[in-house]
C-alpha cells in the first residue's frame, strides 16, 4: 500500500499459488534474533527477518528530563522508531518524518499495553528502535526486536509481544508481506498479540477487504504472531545460558 | 498532585458506570452525540466544513492549488492533509511543532480518504509528470471535546463535497465541483472495563484501555483501521465492533448525503 | 497597505462618498459576538465581523511549565494569534510566521494593560486566537474576542477592550477597512481603547498621514470603538443570562 | 529572588525621579543621547553602519543580490530586514529561533522604511517578473543598552546611504550608490508614571507603563507607529507625541545628512 | 547526585590504573581494542560497512544520487558525511536537532576524507557547472562504547571502498566501483593524568583531560587534526603522538587492505 | 583550506618570498584589541586583526535554566561563536551553521581548560563571539578576543590564551594566513597556547604536512601566540588604568 510506482507491476502469484520469493501464502520469511547485543543499553536486541535489519535497545527506567514530563503515578514510556538515511532504496532524510512519529505512538501504546509502568513512577523507560534494512514490515520488527530488548533490560512484562502483518495480494490473504507485495498488493493489515491473552495491542489496516477477509486475515495474523513468539523466546533462553556460562553476548 | 487525583476519581466513576451500561453524559453505549454540520462555512477556502459533534468542534478547509505530480505517480494529483490541534482546543497544547496526535489524527484521515479512493486524483493531473492539482484539506480542531478522529474524517470528507476546483483563477479551463467518489466514514470505540462504547467523550477517552478506529466505505468494504493508546482487543471483539462501524457508517453516510 | 498587486485597483470610493461596500466612511461593518462558544476553555468568543471569522480562548490562570518561565510578582500572560491556512485567499503554511509573532506580542501587551496580573503570581494566562476566516481587520477583530474571552473566563479586567482599524482611502479618512481597502488605502491605524480610562493600549501605523489627520483618524477610530464596546458588554450579558436560566451557551 | 528585589527598588526609583521631571542618568525628560555614527564600518557589506547611541551599539549591514520578484509585485525588488539580538548584546538572551523582541524589531524598522518609500524598489527591477535585486538590511544589535529601535532605523539609513549596488560583480552593469530617496527616523517615548520621556535607557523601559514609536519622514509625514509593552496612552499624549517626535527626527536628519 | 559520585570515583580509579600504566580493561596504554569489519552490511546502500571496535559499533552506508554542483567548483561532485549518534547508542541522547558531539564527529571524518582526497571528486562530475554525483556518506552509530571518531572514519573508509557508483539505475552509463584513491586513519588519544593512552573507552573518554585525533594518509602525511575536550597538550607531546599515529594507522590500512 | 574557487589561482609568494599583503613568512597581521566595550556583558573586548572584526563578550557566573542543565561540581560553559551574515562575501544565512557549530564548541573546551570551573558549582559562564568581518583567522580572533572577556569579567584564569594560525602557502609554512592564503594554501593549523605551562588547548588541522613540517608549523605558532600574548596583557592595562582613573572605557 505503499506509493504506487509507475513501473510495470510484477506478478504477484505464481500458477502454483507461489509468492514472488517462492513462500506459500502462509508463510514467513526467515527470522532471526539475538538479545543482548548492544553495551551501553540496559536491554537490546537485533532482529534479521528476511531482508530487514532491524535494532532496538531499552535505557531505563531512569530519572525524567524535564521534570514537569514526569508523571506521579506511573513511568512514562518514550519510543522512537526511526530508518537509517540508507536503509531504503531512496536516501531518506535523517530524522523522523511523521510516519516514523505515527509508528513510535503506536508500538509504544501496544509496549505500554504490557508493562507494568506503575511499578516505576516518576521515571521514564526508552524503546529506541533503529531500522538498518528495510523491505516490508518493519514496524512488526521492531516491535518484535524491542519486545526482546524490555526483556532483555529485566524490566517486567506481562507478556512478550510478537507482531506480525497479513495483506491482501492478487486477491489472496499472504501473511508477513514484503516489498514488492506490500507496494503493489490491495491491502495491509499489520497487528502485535499478547498470546497470554490472545488480545491484539497493535491493529492497523489500509486497503480494501471485506469483513470475511479480515477476519480470517487477523486469524492468519495470530497464527503468525505464536510462531514469532517462540522464536523470541528461544532468543532470550540463549542469552539467559550464555549469561549464566559466565560469558556475555557478542 | 490535585489534579491526578481529580483524574482518578473522574476515571474509577468512569469504569463504575460503564459495569451497569451507563455514560457519563447518559448515553447509551452505541450512542454517538448530536451530529451538526455546516458545509460551507468559510469563504475564503475552495471548500469548507465546519461539524459539531457533541462538544467537539473541527473546521475542515479545502484549497486547491497548482503543483507537481510525485515522480512515481506521474499521472496523478497530490492530496496533502493536515490537522493542527491549535491551542484554544484543550489544555493540553504545548508550543512547537505539531503534536505526536495532530500527526496520528492527520494520518488516519488521511489513509481513510486515499484508501477508499474518495477523490480520484488521476483526475487532478493536468500534464502528466508536470503539472496537477494539489488538494489541501486543513483540519482544525477548535474544540477537543472527545473523539476527533471521526469528526475530523466527517469534516473533510463534507468540506471535498463542497469544494470547487478553481480552474478559472488559475487559468486552467472552467470552475467546477471537485470529483468526490467514495464515502469514507470512521467509527471509534473505546474500551471502559468490559464495554466498548462508540464516540467518545475526551473524558472517557482519558481513561479507557484502548481505542480502536475503523473506517468503512459506502460499498462493505473495511477501507482502514488504527487502534491507539494503552490497551488491547480480542480478535473477537473487532469482529463484532466492524459490525458495529458498518452500522454506524451508514447512518453518518446518510446524514451527510442529505446536504449535498 | 498589504503587498500590492498587480491588478487594477478598484475605485473605493464613489461619487457619493460610499465605500466599495456601499459604507459611509464612519460606519462599521455587521459585527456579532458571540460569548462562551468552547467547551474546554475557561473562557472563550466568537466574532463575526463582516467577513472575519475570529475565534478566543482563554485558559487558565494555571500552572507554568516549564518552571523557570513562572514569575514569583505575577501571572504570565501568553498570547497567540494565529490564521487557518485557508482563512486568506492563497493557502497559508500553517504555524506563525513574523506578521503573528508581532500581533500576538502587541495583543498581549494590549490586554496584559488591563489584567491584574499581580493577583496571580507563579500562574500563567493563556490567550488564543484563531482567524478561520480573514477579510482585513482580523488583529482588532482578534483582540475584541480575546477580551470577551477574558471576561467570560471570570478573569478579573480593569474595562473590556474595544478595537478597530481607521485608513486613508481615496485621501479621505474611512473606519474600519475592508480588505480592498486596506490593500490599495493609504494608511492604516489599528487601534484598541480602555473606554473607562479613554487611553490607548494598542496603537499601530503604516503609510502616510499628515499630523492633523492622524489626530482625526484616531478620534474615528475611539468613537468606532464605543460603539464596539456596547456590542462586546451585550454579547456578556446574554451569556450570563442563559448561564443563569440554568442553560449552557450553543 | 534578590533579583526581582533589585528590579523593583529600580523601578520605584526611576518613578521617585521622573515624578521631579528626573532620569537615572540626569538627562532632561526631552533629550536623547549622544549620537555617534560610522558609515562604512564593515567592507565585507555592500553598505554597513555601526551606530552607537549612548551604550546602545546596532551595526546594520546591507548585501544586495539578484533574485526573483514576488509574484504580485513583478515590477519591484525586494526588501529584506532582519534584526538579531546576538547574545553579547545582554543577559536576557536564550538561544533558538528570533526571540520575539528581534522579530518586533525587524518588523517596525521595515515598517517605517518601507512606508517612507525610503528606497526606490522599483529601481531594483532587473526583468519584470524574472530578475530583482534583493537588498538584505541585516541588523546586529551589540549592546542593548535600550531603544534598540531608534538606533536600529538610524544604523539602517546610514547603511543604506552608505551602500553601493555591485552590479558589475554580478554582470547587470555598473556599480552605483543605492538609490536612498526619503529619510524616515523613528522617535521612542516612554511613560514613566505621568512623565513621558524620549530615547529610554534599557532601565527606564525595563520599569516603563507603555512605549509608543512614531516614524516621520522629512516631509512632515507620520509613516509608521507602534505603541508596545504594558501601558496606555491617550489621543492628547499622541498628539503631543507626535509634535516631539517631529522635533526629535529633524535633528537626527541633519546630524545624518552632513555625513552623506 | 549518586551518579556523580560514581563517575568520581570511576575517575579516580582509571587515573589511578594510568600511574602504573594500566588500563580499566586491561589493555596495554598502546593497544588498541579488538577491531571487526564487515562491509557490505547493508545491502540497501550503495556501499556500506558495519564496524566493531571492542564494543563501539558503527555502521556507514554510502547513497549516491545525481545532483547539482556547487557553483563555487563545478568540476566537481558533492561530498556530504552526516553522523547521527542515535539513541539506541548511549544514555547521552536527547532528542532534538543533531547533538554538538554529532555535529563534530561528522565535520571531523569529512574533513579526513577530504584534506586526504580520498575519493576522486572530480570524478564524479557528470557535465561541468549542470550535474555531478553527490556522494552521501551517513554514519549510524549504534553503540558509543568510547573513541567514534576512529570507528566511523575505518566504517567510512570501508563503505567507500565496498561502493559501486549505480550509474545504470539514474541512466548515467555503466555501474562501476567508487574510484577511492587515499586511504585516511585516523587515531585518538586522550591523556588520563601523565600517561596518553589510544583508542580509547567511553570510561576514559569521560574522565580524560584532554583528547588529540590525527589523520594521516598512506604516504606519510599528517591530513587532519583535532584536539577536543577539556585539557591540553604540548607541541612534546603532539609531535610523539603523530609518530604513534603513524603507526597505528599503517597498522589499520593493512588490516583494512586485505578486505577490499 | 576553504572552497576552492574556479577562478585563477592567485600568486601567494613573489620573488622576494613576500607575501600577497607584504608580510614576511612568519609575520603576523597589525593586530588591536580593546577590553570593556560592552555596557552590558560581565566583560567584553573586541579585536582588529588584519580585516578581521571580532566582538566577544563575557556573562556569568550566573543561574542555569533549565535547571537540569547545571552541574553540582562545576560551572557549565556555554560557548557560541557566530558569524554576521554580512561578514563574508556571499551573504550568511542568520544562526548557527555546523561549522560555527564545532568552532563554537573547540573554542569553549579550549577555554574552559584554563578556568576554574569548580569554584562556581550550579552557575553557567556564557561565553559568547560576533564575527563583524570576516578575512581568514576567525576562530582564532575570536578565542583572543574571549579571553580578554573573560579577564575583563574578573573571572579567574590560570592564563590568558593567545591563538593563531599556521599554514603552508605555496610550499612554505607561513604564520597568520589571510584569506587568499587560506582559500589557496595546502594546509591551516590553527593553535592556542597557555603560555605559562607551554600547552595547547586548541588545536586543528586540515590539508597536507609531513611531520616535519607540523613540527615546525607548531614552533611558528607557539612564538605567534607568545606576541599575541603581549598585546593582550597590554590591552587589560589599558582597561584596569583607565577604570582606575575613576573613568570608564568607551
Amino acid at each position: 500500500m505503499g506509493s504506487v510506482g509507475a513501473k510495470d507491476i510484477p506478478e504477484l502469484l505464481d500458477a502454483n499459488g507461489k509468492r514472488i520469493d517462492g513462500r506459500d501464502l502462509n508463510e514467513l520469511r526467515p527470522l532471526k534474533i539475538e538479545a543482548g547485543v548492544l553495551q551501553r543499553a540496559t536491554g537490546s536486541a537485533f532482529v534479521e527477518w528476511g531482508e530487514n535489519k532491524v535494532m532496538a535497545a531499552v535505557y531505563g527506567p531512569r530519572e525524567v528530563h524535564p521534570r514537569h514530563m514526569q508523571e506521579n503515578t506511573k513511568a512514562v514510556v518514550q519510543c522512537r522508531y526511526n530508518m537509517a538515511s540508507f536503509s531504503v532504496d531512496e536516501r531518506k532524510r535523517p530524522g523522523l518524518d511523521r510516519r516514523s512519529q505515527e509508528i513510535s505512538k503506536v508500538i509504544g501504546e501496544a509496549l505500554e499495553s504490557v508493562l507494568f509502568v506503575e511499578e516505576y513512577p516518576r521515571t521514564s523507560i526508552g524503546i529506541y528502535i533503529e531500522v538498518l534494512q528495510a523491505n516490508a514490515g518493519t514496524r512488526c520488527a521492531g516491535l518484535v526486536a524491542a519486545s526482546v530488548a524490555l526483556a532483555d533490560a529485566g524490566i517486567p512484562m506481562s507478556d512478550l509481544v510478537p507482531a506480525v502483518a497479513v495483506g491482501k495480494v492478487a486477491g489472496k490473504l499472504a501473511l508477513d508481506l514484503r516489498k514488492e507485495e506490500d507496494n503493489y498488493g490491495e491491502a495491509d493489515v499489520p497487528m502485535a498479540l499478547v498470546p497470554k491473552s490472545g488480545r491484539l495491542v497493535l491493529l492497523q489496516m489500509e486497503g480494501h477487504m471485506t469483513r470475511d477477509e479480515l477476519k480470517t486475515a487477523i486469524d492468519m495474523g495470530v497464527q503468525g504472531c505464536h510462531k514469532i513468539y517462540e522464536i523470541q523466546k528461544e532468543a532470550l533462553r540463549k542469552r539467559y545460558s550464555i549469561a549464566h556460562d559466565g560469558g556475555d553476548a557478542q | 498532585m490535585s489534579n491526578e487525583v481529580s483524574t482518578e476519581i473522574l476515571a474509577t466513576h468512569v469504569l463504575d458506570l460503564a459495569k451497569s451500561g451507563k455514560r457519563l453524559d447518559g448515553r447509551a453505549l452505541d450512542e454517538m452525540r448530536h451530529l451538526h454540520i455546516t458545509p460551507g462555512y468559510v469563504t475564503s477556502a475552495d471548500g469548507s466544513a465546519l461539524v459539531e459533534l457533541g462538544d467537539t468542534k473541527v473546521l475542515a478547509g479545502i484549497k486547491l492549488e497548482p503543483g507537481t505530480p510525485f515522480p512515481d505517480t506521474p499521472n496523478a494529483g497530490v492530496l496533502t492533509t493536515n490537522a493542527e490541534i491549535v491551542p484554544i482546543a484543550s489544555p493540553e497544547y504545548e508550543p512547537g511543532p505539531p503534536s505526536i496526535q495532530s500527526v496520528e489524527l492527520s494520518r488516519v484521515v488521511d489513509r481513510a480518504i486515499r484508501a477508499a479512493e474518495a477523490i480520484d486524483l488521476k483526475g487532478l493531473c493536468v500534464t502528466p509528470g508536470e503539472k496537477c492539482w494539489t488538494c489541501f484539506v486543513d483540519l482544525h480542531i477548535l474544540d477537543d471535546s472527545g473523539n476527533l478522529t471521526d469528526a475530523a474524517l466527517i469534516a473533510a470528507m463534507a468540506a471535498l463535497r463542497n469544494a470547487k476546483l478553481p480552474a478559472e483563477r488559475f487559468e486552467l479551463g472552467e470552475t467546477k465541483p471537485l470529483d468526490v467518489r467514495h464515502f469514507p466514514i470512521e467509527t471509534t470505540f473505546v474500551r471502559i472495563g468490559d464495554a466498548i462504547v462508540v464516540d467518545p467523550s475526551s473524558a472517557e477517552e482519558g481513561t479507557c484501555q484502548g481505542r480502536l478506529t475503523i473506517a468503512t466505505d459506502e460499498e462493505g468494504n473495511v477501507v482502514a483501521m488504527q487502534k491507539a493508546k494503552v490497551g488491547a482487543f480480542s480478535p473477537q471483539d473487532v469482529a463484532e465492533l466492524v459490525e458495529r462501524a458498518f452500522v454506524h457508517g451508514n447512518k453518518v453516510r446518510a446524514a451527510l448525503g442529505q446536504l449535498g
